[in-house]
């Protein structure tokens, strides 16, 4: 293989690894769901987008290349729209807000 | 495909490996602590993200391409509980 | 939005999905006999994104959306609305689909439910491509999946 | 001649054939369905009909694993009794198109009686145990379900019960008995075998050696026991006889068919049929378990059930005492070693035939055209139908044994063959005759009661009585006909088929033919019968007395009906017992009891087994495979702990997703897909069900917690156990190796490959290929899955709206 490919693969790894570290550390240390979320959704868009990009180098532009692209297509995708429902049902439940944050069109008052 | 990766390259992967089953723990104690149910989607949905660096890494590792399905396969369908999940929560009834 | 009703990202998301969700379904379908897949995985997967659609936009949608017809319960038999009332036909379908290849092999002389492979050569394009008995069974095997779970998701979930 | 194998299967096939067709052609037909019956029942009777004489079997494997063929047999014996079968079938139902009409589930009648007829030319036709077995309960299951005809009927669905319970108990018994006989054949033959009759494998072509190889195992006594005790449950044999009374519940055709003329003769045929095996052909009465078994038997169930028929105050019961007393007769026939005996029984299965089925249709007349069946309502009836009169005379005689009718002259045999043995052993074997005469003087009494319904003053309650239609008339004149000519000239049956039946039974060749005429000396027998009908016709005076004092003695306390009784109430209250702490209604009560017993019989299993646990070897295992693992464990821990159910089904997910990478690494993408796909969608079904479960159980109860954890921790042990004593055994050669073979496609591509699966992912060649037959056995599961649950949710309302 080719080292320069493999330095690019090899440093795809470390981005994505680095971004899901990144995103655990905030889902352990963020106060409120609506912080953690913000930390895991780049965890999932750029840290499994980056270790579907290594694979898609790794691999070429055929077979489980082809697939890593459509992987990271559906990633981009489905992970904002997850967030997005998910932070809106813990809003409709009544997950309170750290700090003084508020609902957008809402005026801080928690809850509707 | 098989071949033999460079050094650096089978490092990377297996510290890759190794850090994505790793932070699954740290995941699961959110999961398990929550306090909130959107706080343990949120973290399964993490876990999933973690699965799907896993297959992509062991692909990497192997060699074989087809361990990337997993990972596609499971960025859909993470998605559809996610959903599921959120519509539990606030109506009590998936389908209606 | 309303109560009941998934956000507008929801069901356009959704609408883009459940297509992808279904040729990924249909593409591991058809390569299982050679790489991972096959009829029970497809056929869970598409159930997946059924389900999905379901979730979106409630369990009348295919029917009086897509469709346009008026969903009636009338028959007792009836589990919901006409398109989800016909999935438990599909697992019959399927069945009779995978228990016919069966009697094809004993037809040809040899035991029930052995498979055959064809090599179809000198395609323009493709070259050669290997055609296996083994796929009706398994489009049975996904037909039946499908049949059976979504008649499972639709009557639970119109509950 | 060998008989032609084509003709004996079309004759055994069609009536089965038939019975699919039957509710299409009732749509198509209406009632008229009855001739159609009768045509094909009437085809199937000529097809035998050109099988007479022939001798022989045909044969096609069935289950070629087990060494189970489809051997049919036919000799005198089978031919008489499919024969009986076919040809009754046809009067009955011609009968029945007179009889049914205005009847509910008219259907489903005619469908039963004709798989009913062909299950009785199979058990007459099959030489196999197996395939005897098979047709035998095929005959129980139709008894049981034309006695329960009457679905509103809450004593026809008891009878029905009570017919099916006795019947097929037997059955087993008679099984157990038949699994001796193929375990002993084992030993003394070359092959072990279900054969019965017929190959020169067979048990009977062998019987010394099998009596030989039975007795060294000490288990004659109790095979033979086993198939007397099926054969009496089917005869209805004291004191398994108290079915048959209460089997009257069932349409009257259905009564005079299996009733009386067939299927109660499944077992004396039985009796026949394995007389060869168990009796040689050189035996002192006394000597012989056989002999002292079943002549016994079959003597005191002829006595004491003809004393019960004088009891009786319905017109079918008393038949139906007096068919288990006739059958009696029979059994006691076969039960003589003496070759009367065997003509006895032989000559008597056909005779009973002929007069019970024409009374018993007789009494269905009466029934339909009288309105009653009480037997003190009814008299006088000759001036209404007098050819029903006439035909009841010849039959009712037969039945009663005055010459010169039919029943006279098996009747004779049989005290020829009681007093023979009496005369041969002496002494206490003088009770064999003597009993027979007093039992004969009951069937003398009750058959002439039978008689005087139409003679005498016609009772002033009893409305106008009408003729019957030519459909219901035909049939017990045709019998009754036929009852008369044998009469007239026994020799001419005896020639034509009661014979070479009579061979069938009689273990080696025949002595000598068979010939039966009116007596022409004064000879013992003769006199037997003399008092008979003489202590009969002087008793006859007092028979009010007698009814009385039979009714007082059975409503006592020894009755075997309340025996039944009381082990079937015992039965169900226990059964109600367990139930009420089995299955309470609470999902964690079946659990527990499903789980618990599953984990005791797998313990069991290991420990009858005496197995060893491998030695424990150390984790080889990857690093990140372990990580993988302990986050599974702690996930699991952790869903004990949820403080709600979305968030112990999300605590689950984890342990999902950690199989799921626990495949991946291990290499196995496959079932990575699936169990990711899977997971999914058992969240989305678990988040559709969850809402119905309450919220809380209430506060847990500490012992009953710590016995669910106990349970709990002894099911994770045994499943433990299981995987690594399962993971353990490695064969010499692993099946694994064998089909990473043969799975993939040969380097040298042909046109078409079907030596093997042919395909790169050896899982899926397996799933669809090599075990295919198990995978079409799984999606069968999951497609009556979801039936059931579409059943169960879907049409949940529709027992209570109905």
């Amino acid at each position: 293989m080719h080292l320069i490919r493999a330095a690019v693969v090899a440093a795809l790894v470390v981005v994505g690894s680095f971004f899901l570290l990144a995103g655990t550390v905030g889902l352990l240390r963020f106060p409120d769901v609506y912080n953690r979320m913000h930390a895991t959704s780049k965890a999932t868009t750029l840290g499994a987008a980056s270790m579907f990009l290594a694979g898609a180098v790794y691999f070429g532009p055929g077979g489980g290349g082809l697939t890593s692209l459509v992987g990271i297509v559906f990633l981009f995708i489905t992970a904002p729209t997850g967030a997005h429902t998910i932070s809106q049902a813990a809003h409709r439940m009544g997950v309170p807000f750290h700090g003084d944050a508020a609902w957008p069109g809402e005026d801080g008052e928690n809850g509707d | 495909m098989a071949t033999e990766l460079p050094g650096f390259l089978a490092l990377v992967v297996q510290g890759g490996l190794l850090l994505a089953s790793g932070v699954t723990l740290f995941a699961g104690y959110r999961v398990i602590r929550g306090p909130t149910t959107p706080d343990r989607v949120v973290a399964l949905d993490t876990i999933g993200t973690n699965v799907v660096a896993v297959a992509v890494l062991v692909a990497i590792r192997t060699g074989r391409g087809f361990f990337v399905d997993v990972g596609l396969v499971l960025a859909i369908i993470g998605f559809v509980s996610t959903i599921a999940v959120a519509r539990y929560v606030t109506e009590g009834d998936i389908i209606e | 939005m309303s109560d009941g009703e998934s956000t507008v990202i929801v069901r356009t998301v959704a609408r883009v999905v459940f297509p992808l969700v279904l040729l990924t379904a249909i593409a591991l379908l058809l390569r299982g006999h050679n790489l991972p897949g096959g009829g029970f995985i497809a056929g869970v997967l598409t159930t997946a994104a059924f389900a999905l659609v379901y979730i979106a936009y409630g369990l009348d949608y295919p029917d009086s959306g897509l469709f346009g017809r008026a969903p009636d319960g009338v028959s007792p038999f009836d589990s919901g609305p006409g398109l989800v009332d016909g999935y438990r036909y599909l697992s019959a379908v399927g069945l009779a689909l995978a228990a016919g290849s069966g009697v094809v092999a004993v037809l040809l002389g040899v035991p029930f439910l052995a498979q055959a492979v064809v090599f179809v050569e000198h395609l323009p394009l493709y070259g050669e491509i290997e055609v296996a008995s083994a796929l009706a069974f398994d489009v049975g095997v996904y037909l039946v999946v499908v049949g059976a779970l979504l008649t499972i998701v639709a009557v639970v979930g119109a509950e | 001649m060998q008989p032609t194998p084509e003709i004996l299967f079309a004759a055994l096939g069609l009536p089965f054939l038939g019975a699919l067709l039957v509710p299409v052609a009732y749509r198509a037909l209406g009632e008229r369905v009855a001739d159609a019956a009768a045509a094909l029942a009437l085809v199937c009777f000529g097809l035998l009909l050109t099988q007479a004489g022939r001798t022989g079997t045909v044969a096609v494997p069935w289950i070629p694993a087990l060494d189970v063929s489809f051997v049919l047999y036919l000799d005198g014996l089978s031919l008489l009794i499919a024969l009986l079968a076919t040809g009754v079938g046809v009067l009955i139902f011609t009968y029945s198109g007179g009889y049914m009409p205005g009847e509910p589930g008219q259907a489903r009648y005619y469908a039963t009686l004709l798989a009913f007829m062909g299950a009785m030319v199979g058990i007459a036709l099959a030489a196999d145990l197996v395939v005897l077995f098979v047709f035998w309960e095929i005959t129980s299951v139709a008894s049981f379900g034309l006695v329960g005809h009457y679905r509103e009927t809450a004593s026809a669905q008891r009878a029905a019960r009570k017919a099916l319970l006795v019947t097929v108990a037997g059955g087993l018994f008679m099984l157990v008995g038949f699994l001796l006989l193929r375990w002993a054949s084992g030993n003394v033959l070359e092959t072990a075998t279900f054969t019965l009759v017929g190959t020169e494998g067979s048990m009977i072509a062998n019987a010394e050696a099998m009596r030989a190889g039975l007795r060294e195992a000490g288990l004659f006594t109790p095979a033979l026991a086993l198939v007397v005790v099926g054969a009496a449950a089917k005869s209805a044999q004291v004191p398994l006889h108290f079915w048959l009374p209460d089997a009257m519940e069932a349409p009257t055709p259905v009564s005079a068919f299996l009733h009386s003329a067939t299927m109660v003769k499944a077992g004396v045929y039985l009796l026949g049929r394995v007389r060869p095996l168990f009796l040689p052909s050189e035996v002192a009465p006394l000597e012989s378990e056989w002999v002292l078994l079943v002549a016994t038997l079959g003597l005191v169930t002829m006595t004491v059930t003809a004393v019960l028929a004088v009891g009786a105050t319905d017109v079918k019961q008393l038949l139906a005492y007096s068919t288990a007393s006739h059958l009696g007769l029979i059994t006691a026939g076969f039960g003589f070693a003496n070759h009367l005996g065997a003509e006895a029984g032989a000559f008597h299965v056909l005779n009973h035939a002929l007069f019970k089925a024409t009374l018993f249709l007789v009494a269905g007349i009466v029934a339909h055209e009288a309105g009653t069946r009480a037997i003190d309502e009814l008299g006088g009836l000759r001036r209404d139908m007098p050819l029903v009169a006439l035909v009841t005379a010849i039959a009712a005689l037969g039945m009663a044994g005055v010459p010169p009718f039919n029943g006279f002259y098996s009747k004779e045999l049989l005290f020829e063959a009681a007093y023979e043995a009496a005369h041969e052993a002496g002494g206490i074997a003088w009770l064999f005759p003597a009993l027979a005469v007093f039992g004969s003087v009951f069937t003398f009494l009750y058959s002439i009661r039978f008689l005087m319904l139409f003679f005498g003053e016609k009772p002033e309650l009893l409305g106008e009585v009408h003729a019957p239609p030519y459909a219901m008339l035909a049939p017990p004149v045709v019998l009754a006909g036929l009852a008369a000519v044998v009469g007239a000239s026994p020799q001419l049956a005896v020639d034509a088929i009661v014979g070479p039946a009579f061979g069938s039974a009689v273990p080696g060749p025949p002595e000598h033919a068979m010939s039966v005429h009116l007596p022409t000396a004064v000879t013992p027998p003769l006199v037997m019968s003399a008092i008979a009908i003489l202590g009969g016709t002087a008793a006859y005076p007092f028979y009010g007395r007698l009814h009385v004092g039979v009714r007082r003695l059975a409503a006592g306390p020894v009755s075997a009906d309340r025996a039944y009784r009381t082990l079937v109430g015992g039965t169900e209250r226990a059964s109600h017992t367990l139930l009420a702490r089995t299955q309470s209604g609470q999902l964690r009560t079946y659990a527990t009891w499903v789980i618990a017993t599953t984990v005791a019989l797998a313990l069991a299993g290991y420990l009858a087994a005496g197995v060893v646990l491998p030695p424990f070897t150390g984790i080889g295992l990857a690093a990140p495979t372990v990580v993988v693992l302990a986050v599974a464990v702690v996930g699991v821990l952790a869903v004990g702990r949820a403080p709600s159910h979305v968030a112990g089904v999300l605590t689950l997910s984890i342990l999902g997703f950690m199989i799921a990478v626990f495949y991946v690494l291990a290499g196995a993408p496959d079932l990575a897909l699936t169990q990711l796909v899977v997971e999914t969608l058992v969240l989305v079904v678990f988040l559709l069900v969850l809402d119905k479960l309450p919220a809380f159980y209430g506060d847990p109860d500490r012992s009953r917690a710590l016995r669910d954890g106990a349970l709990a921790l002894v099911v994770g042990g045994t499943v433990s156990v299981t995987v690594l004593l399962a993971t353990a055994a490695t064969p010499g050669s692993p099946i694994s190796s064998y089909f990473a073979e043969r799975a993939p496609v040969p380097g040298e591509h042909g046109t078409i490959i079907t030596d093997f699966g042919g395909g790169s992912n050896i899982v899926n060649v397996i799933l669809v290929d090599f075990r295919a037959f198990d995978t079409m056995g799984e999606i069968s599961v999951v497609a009556m899955a979801a039936l059931s649950v579409l059943t169960l949710l879907a049409m949940r309302g529709r027992g209570e709206a109905e």
